[in-house]
């Protein structure tokens, strides 16, 4: 409304930080800004149209499937003879020490990613952690989305008392560092899966929603949500139809980034014996494992370590895909 | 340290020729590579401008006329921007310059007040700084001697207890306040051209009022050349010697300010004209309105730009784009095959008339105007839009 | 002006919409502080009349216009719209209001969901009405959506963004006549818009308000443009109604000298007529968070006096169906004539 | 001054919340009701019982809580129990935070001053020439930056810089920073450089984008047609109101700096609060847990505080906003 008060500072800062959204202006952003105004709304729409996914994006879209379909998989693979079966691999002899007679092998033709100090099959391994390490990223995420998601887009919406209660509930949430949290919560709870991710899915769910506060607050005070309004929609078709599938784009953008950092986390709580019990084999696991043998035998660290940076990677790049491809017009008006 | 730099580029503009125009134009292009294609945003105009007179440029969103100010500055961004033809400022040709060369003359020789006083000031940066900041880069001066400088200049753009305002946030005044403060840097330095661009669009009626004045009373205290760039017909009427208006990045008609108004030959000058409410009018009167909608720089019609538009257009405008022509009146030309008030112009609106052309009828105001509404993707107007307004005019 | 009173009011059996004694505060932030944006508004519209509500921005017009629609809430103050009192209705009730009393918003693009189809856009006043079956909504939207120029076929499939602005207010006319209202509250439904392109909107608008049997209430600061649709217009300075009069009567000959001087500051595209050597006015207006004791107007207007500053004035008739919230209306023939200023003294409102 | 005591107030009800919330997780640790025999659990049970008095473990919950509370604001944040059988010995946690929480200060505020060291020159500099080579390299680089978790670059660096080619130290003790700044800053520079990739990118790119926004804006326009030379309009004109987001999203990231830290001084067994606090989570030291956690979530919530302050203070519409309409 024109003539209503300013914003408060906080929700300057709130939409200010809300910007993080705003996707990095494209190649022929600057003249185009000048065109667009002179020439009206055509020419940045069209853009749009124009640009294709992009190899990038391909690539990254490849790879997920790659983890995907290796991770669902997996058991096809195994009695295929593709992969070793990590359940049942030959397990080294034992010396009378109890030492293993067989160390760890760097990567080769045979075994991608080389052998642990055990004999495993560290390419098996991978895919056998990325079953758990995936289930943990993409359901923690997605519990952490539909709640928090909620709580963001009411908050925008309803900007009184409820915004403010929401409001004081993130703030309680944010106020422990994410990690810390998910530590806290998986000790009380035990290292399990479900576990882990239920305690990751509380720490993403403050973030999520803050980023979807914040898009439905500056989504809320448009004029087409108040002409909803005036139609005589309620609240509820109000939030459904007209605020809820404009905030999407972003909070699907980050939330794809949300997926990298829980994988990510899951391996920090792997590292500090925190994260799913250690004979459950996990990306983060994996690592943890081959931290003792880090001088010897560093490709155990590398090769997962290399598979969450691309993974990460992917999903990175996605998240801005989908941001640069829905965003485009708001930065371009 | 740059103060030396400044010493010579000083030298490297002296003085022009009293004589020569203080500004011109010839043949400027400005094109935008975009998406869809290139953006024709200037295309090919050409003028020249007397010191201390004021040129009116006039056009719709989408006219260039924007652009053009910028263009003939150089600030426009440097990626997919192509500039072409020639800009001479006092003799001297402006394309092309070093930037350190475009920095000496912005500012100092010509200077800029822009549309929005709200955003085209620092928001985080004191009123004082931003007009010190400009004496300092341009004069040989103390900072003392700038902040009294700036004191005098608030002063003399009409600003009430300037000592105070000059330690104060541009969030902290009123629209017209900036806009007067804006005013204050541009004209800082003694420039010999200012352009104006809408510089009023974002104003009160009662302030904007103020400011034409201010802007005309600043302009002949100091003998500037100004540019005066708006989408209002009634700003530039009464307080510009010449008008160009500009239609699709073209000067469709330019002409002393007078004579635009009593002898206007263009078509799109006619209707723009027309369609503007007026207060003498009886209430209720019927407006002329133009049917369909600005033209789209990237895929401009064949032919007149103006033609899909136009009451008058005939196969040859379609066809064939009119140059620049000159009337008996000096300094008035206009780009119209078939222009307003002769006899082909009468016979041609007959004939679109008797055709059912929907722009026809719009102009003469027994239409709706709806002309090429209904097509969100643009061009062939005059096919389209004629079924569309049978359905209108139900 | 900074008038009260509602002298200028029809009897309440005449009239669509009864606007009486209006109050709308916002607070400023948390700083405890209050923007009185309307104070003490009354206006009322007969059946198939528009009403032209002016005034400079700031003046508390467009918040008006969202209060009669209870957008916003009022403080005070009655809306009696049909029979009922919206200030007094809520929730359910007040909903039940909606599909006869529309709005069409001034930034046309931004009150068009990006995210939504035209056709979608168009139907969504039915669908939430229920008003008849699939086939008779679709029907309507067809109808309405050529009524207002855009093609059915090819533009109801189709987003905002890939419409042009003035595209865009015609699809929100569209949206607005689609549940048959009986007052449609245009908020300067043209100053987005480019200069061709307005006086189709506003011809339309004309159009539209025939054929459907409307009664508008039109919000614009340009002063020709509300002169040039309205049945009777109401001049705002500063959260209050300054004059009410018929269109030709009050451009003809304002009584309130705030009018004058709007009238004065308005460009005319015509060469011969000098710009007015001095602006009725100087100054801006001031903020609503204190606004002027008495009358409202006083800090700029060149005939205050001490008793504008003491008394604030009540709205009255000064010639007939012509009212003015003014101690000293001008007379016919009477013009602002002041002391010639100097450059740029015009921000110097203590005359 | 009203908002701010407003926040002042809102921030005190948050901190209550989060003491108790800490409180009563810090008692669920290890799932039993035990929580002296998971502490030390090797002692014998005079030992225990001792120790369980000494607790006040007995007494209704809010009690403790009341007195952890209490102890907490007055800097006696309990003892850390340690030992076997009947040699149980303990410490006071404020101790152990002394020695350890100037470490990881140290740790993240030179993490934190790397990553804006590098990315803002680098950010402005890109956002200048944006879309040429320079900035698409910068920006790609960062990009994948991005996708680096601080645990690989720790691990990466571990295995190269420390382990196969030894130049720096990996496994030895923190030499003091007093004594001997040289040996403390190489001790200390994998552990930053793993922080702080990750923050860098982050940073820069937000600046980058802000930058190019800002760039953007009218008031550049009018400071170039001023005449003002580029380097003057970039970090005058543009660098400020660009940097305000970064602020507040440097401010926030501290929460994710101490995440990784706690990983990270695990990784290079860096002597700091984070290590300490995994490792009392882990063996069920609660009191500490408990101690410490509050600890970090005051100094993350104040420092938040701060910046919001701080915030205003440097975008005077902000703080004008406040002050008056």
């Amino acid at each position: 409304m024109p003539e209503q008060s300013p914003d408060s500072g906080e929700e300057i800062v709130r939409t200010l930080v809300a910007d993080e959204q705003r996707h990095d202006l494209p190649a022929d952003e600057p003249s185009l800004l000048i065109a667009a105004v002179e020439a009206g709304p055509e020419i940045a729409h069209n853009r749009r149209r124009r640009k294709g996914l992009g190899i990038g994006a391909w690539l990254a879209i490849i790879w997920i499937s790659l983890l995907l379909f290796s991770a669902i998989f997996q058991p096809l693979l195994v009695s295929t003879g593709v992969i070793p079966d990590p359940e049942a691999q030959e397990l080294p002899e034992i010396s009378g020490t109890g030492e293993a007679l067989v160390v760890a092998q760097p990567p080769s033709l045979g075994h991608l990613m080389g052998l642990n100090p055990r004999g495993e099959d560290i390419l098996s391994l991978v895919i056998e952690g990325s079953r758990r390490s995936l289930v943990i990223g993409f359901v923690s995420v997605f519990l952490g989305f539909m709640v928090g998601g909620f709580l963001g887009l009411l908050a925008g919406y309803f900007k009184g008392r409820t915004g403010g209660f929401i409001g004081s509930l993130l703030d309680i949430l944010l106020a422990f560092p994410q990690l810390i949290l998910a530590l806290f919560v998986v000790e009380v709870l035990g290292h399990t899966v479900t576990n882990v991710t239920f305690a990751l899915a509380i720490v993403s769910t403050p973030v999520l929603a803050r980023i979807a506060r914040a898009s439905s607050l500056s989504w809320s005070e448009r004029e087409f949500v108040v002409a909803a309004r005036a139609q005589g929609a309620k609240h509820r078709r109000v939030l459904w139809r007209e605020v809820l599938p404009n905030t999407l784009p972003a909070m699907l953008s980050i939330a794809l980034l949300g997926v990298a950092v829980v994988i990510v986390a899951e391996a920090g709580l792997a590292l500090l014996g925190a994260g799913v019990a250690p004979d459950l084999v996990t990306w983060g696991n994996i690592i943890q494992t081959g931290v003792p043998e880090l001088k010897d035998s560093p490709h155990i660290v590398l090769a997962p370590s290399i598979v969450i940076f691309l993974t990460v990677l992917a999903l990175n790049y996605l998240g801005d895909v989908v941001r640069a491809r829905f965003d485009v017009r708001e930065a371009a008006l | 340290m740059s103060r030396r730099r400044r010493a010579v580029g000083v030298e490297r503009f002296e003085p022009a020729p009293l004589d020569a125009p203080l500004l011109e134009v010839e043949d400027l292009h400005t094109h935008f590579r975009t998406g869809r294609g290139v953006a024709r945003a200037v295309d090919g105009v050409s003028f020249s401008l007397e010191r201390g007179r004021t040129l009116g440029v006039v056009g719709e969103s989408g006219s260039g006329k924007t652009v053009l100010a910028r263009s003939i500055m150089g600030l426009l961004p440097k990626s997919n921007v192509e500039r072409t033809g020639s800009i001479k400022f006092e003799g001297r040709e402006v394309i092309g310059a070093t930037p350190d060369d475009l920095r000496e003359l912005w500012g100092s020789q010509i200077s800029m007040v822009f549309q929005d006083p709200m955003t085209s000031l620092n928001p985080v940066m004191k009123i004082g700084k931003q007009i010190t900041e400009m004496l300092l880069q341009h004069l040989d001066i103390s900072k003392d001697y700038a902040r009294e400088l700036a004191l005098s200049l608030l002063e003399s753009v009409g600003i009430p207890e300037a000592d105070r305002r000059l330690k104060e946030y541009p969030h902290q005044m009123s629209g017209g306040m900036r806009q007067r403060i804006m005013i204050a840097i541009a004209i800082a330095c003694g420039p010999k051209l200012l352009f104006a661009d809408e510089p009023t669009t974002a104003l009160d009626v009662t302030v904007q009022a103020q400011i034409l004045d201010l802007l005309q009373a600043q302009q002949r205290e100091r003998f500037m050349a100004m540019i005066l760039v708006t989408h209002d017909l009634g700003v530039v009427a009464g307080r510009t010697d010449e008008i160009a208006v500009m239609y699709a990045g073209r000067v469709v008609e330019k002409a002393p300010t007078k004579v635009l108004f009593s002898e206007l030959r263009h078509p799109y000058t006619e209707a723009l004209l027309r369609s503007i409410p007026k207060l003498g009018a009886p209430s209720h009167t019927r407006l002329a309105a133009i049917g369909g909608r600005p033209p789209d720089i990237v895929n401009p019609p064949a032919g007149c730009k103006f033609s899909p538009r136009c009451p008058y257009a005939r196969e040859r405008c379609l066809e064939e784009e009119p140059p620049l022509i000159d009337t008996a009146t000096p300094g008035h030309e206009f780009r119209c095959w078939i222009p307003v008030g002769t006899p082909e112009n009468r016979e041609a609106l007959e004939a679109n008339r008797a055709a059912g052309a929907p722009s026809a009828l719009a102009v003469v105001g027994e239409g709706n105007g709806m002309g090429t509404a209904a097509a969100p993707s643009a061009p062939t107007p005059h096919t389209r839009s004629g079924s569309i307004d049978t359905k209108g005019g139900a | 002006m900074a008038g009260h009173g509602t002298a200028h009011l029809r009897p309440a059996d005449e009239v669509l919409l009864r606007v009486e004694s209006l109050v709308v505060e916002f607070p400023v932030g948390r700083t405890g502080l209050t923007v009185h944006a309307v104070s003490d508004v009354s206006i009322d519209v007969k059946p198939g009349e528009t009403l032209g509500l002016v005034g400079e921005s700031g003046c508390g017009k467009s918040t008006t216009g969202r209060a009669v629609m209870q957008l916003v809430r009022p403080k005070g103050g009655s809306v009696t719209f049909d029979g009922h009192d919206l200030t007094q209705l809520k929730g359910e009730e007040l909903r039940e209001t909606r599909p006869k009393l529309q709005m069409i918003f001034q930034d046309p693009i931004s009150s068009l969901n990006p995210r939504r189809r035209i056709r979608d856009i168009v139907r969504e006043g039915l669908d939430i009405w229920k008003i008849g079956d699939d086939a008779a909504r679709n029907a309507k939207v067809t109808e309405v959506l050529e009524t207002v120029g855009i093609d059915p076929e090819a533009a109801g499939p189709r987003r905002p963004h890939e419409f042009s602005g003035g595209q865009c207010q015609r699809i929100s006319i569209a949206r607005a006549v689609a549940t048959e209202p009986k007052l449609i509250i245009c908020d300067e439904p043209v100053s987005a818009l480019d200069v061709s392109v307005q006086a189709q909107i506003l011809n339309l608008l004309q159009e539209m308000k025939q054929r459907y049997g409307l009664t508008l209430i039109f919000i614009a600061h340009d002063l020709a443009v509300v002169k040039n649709v309205s049945d009777r217009v109401a001049v705002m300075y500063l959260g209050k109604i300054c004059e009410v009069s018929g269109p030709d009567e009050l451009y003809a000959q304002p009584a309130h000298p705030y009018t004058a001087a709007l009238l004065l500051a308005i460009p005319v595209p015509d060469p011969t007529v000098r710009p007015a050597e001095r602006s009725g006015v100087g100054g801006e207006i001031p903020s609503p968070v204190a606004p002027p004791s008495g009358c409202r107007f006083r800090t700029r207007c060149l005939k205050a006096t001490d008793r504008c500053a003491q008394e604030e004035p009540e709205i009255r008739e000064v010639r007939p169906d012509h009212f003015v919230a003014c101690h000293f209306p001008m007379e016919p023939g009477e013009t602002l004539a002041a002391p010639a200023p100097t450059a740029g003294n015009g921000s110097h409102p203590d005359i | 001054m009203r908002m701010i005591l407003l926040k002042l107030l809102r921030l005190v009800v948050v901190l209550l919340v989060v003491s108790f919330l800490t409180f009563w997780f810090g008692k669920l640790i290890g799932g039993n009701n035990d929580l002296v025999a998971k502490m030390i659990p090797f002692s014998s049970e005079q030992e225990k019982d001792r120790v369980r008095e000494q607790l006040g473990l007995d007494k209704p919950f809010f009690t403790q809580y009341g007195s952890w509370l209490t102890n907490f604001a007055r800097g006696d944040f309990g003892e850390l129990y340690t030992g076997t059988g009947k040699n149980v010995t303990s410490v006071p946690v404020s101790e152990i935070v002394a020695k350890r929480l100037p470490v990881s200060l140290e740790l993240m505020l030179s993490a934190q001053l790397l990553a804006l060291a590098v990315a803002v020159p680098l950010g402005v500099f890109s956002a200048y020439k944006a879309n040429s080579k320079f900035d698409r390299g910068a920006n790609m680089t960062m990009f994948g930056l991005l996708a680096l978790p601080p645990f690989v670059v720790a691990l990466v660096l571990a295995i190269y810089l420390g382990a196969q080619w030894q130049w720096l130290p990996t496994q030895s003790d923190l030499p003091n920073f007093p004594l001997n700044p040289l040996e403390n800053w190489r001790y200390l520079l994998m552990p930053t450089i793993s922080l702080a990739l990750a923050q860098m990118a982050i940073y820069m790119r937000l600046l980058r984008s802000d930058m190019i926004a800002t760039l953007q804006e009218d008031f550049i326009t009018t400071a170039k047609a001023k005449g003002i030379p580029p380097h003057r309009v970039l970090f005058r004109h543009a660098l400020r109101p660009s940097s305000l987001t970064l602020l507040t999203v440097a401010g926030l990231n501290v929460g994710a700096l101490i995440g990784g830290a706690v990983v990270i001084e695990r990784i290079f067994k860096v002597p700091g609060i984070g290590g300490q606090l995994a490792a009392s989570i882990l063996s069920g030291q609660f009191i500490q847990t408990q101690s410490i956690v509050l600890l970090i979530a005051v100094f993350y919530v104040v420092l938040n505080f701060a910046v919001d302050i701080l915030y205003s203070v440097l975008d005077p519409r902000i703080r004008h906003a406040r002050a008056i309409a």
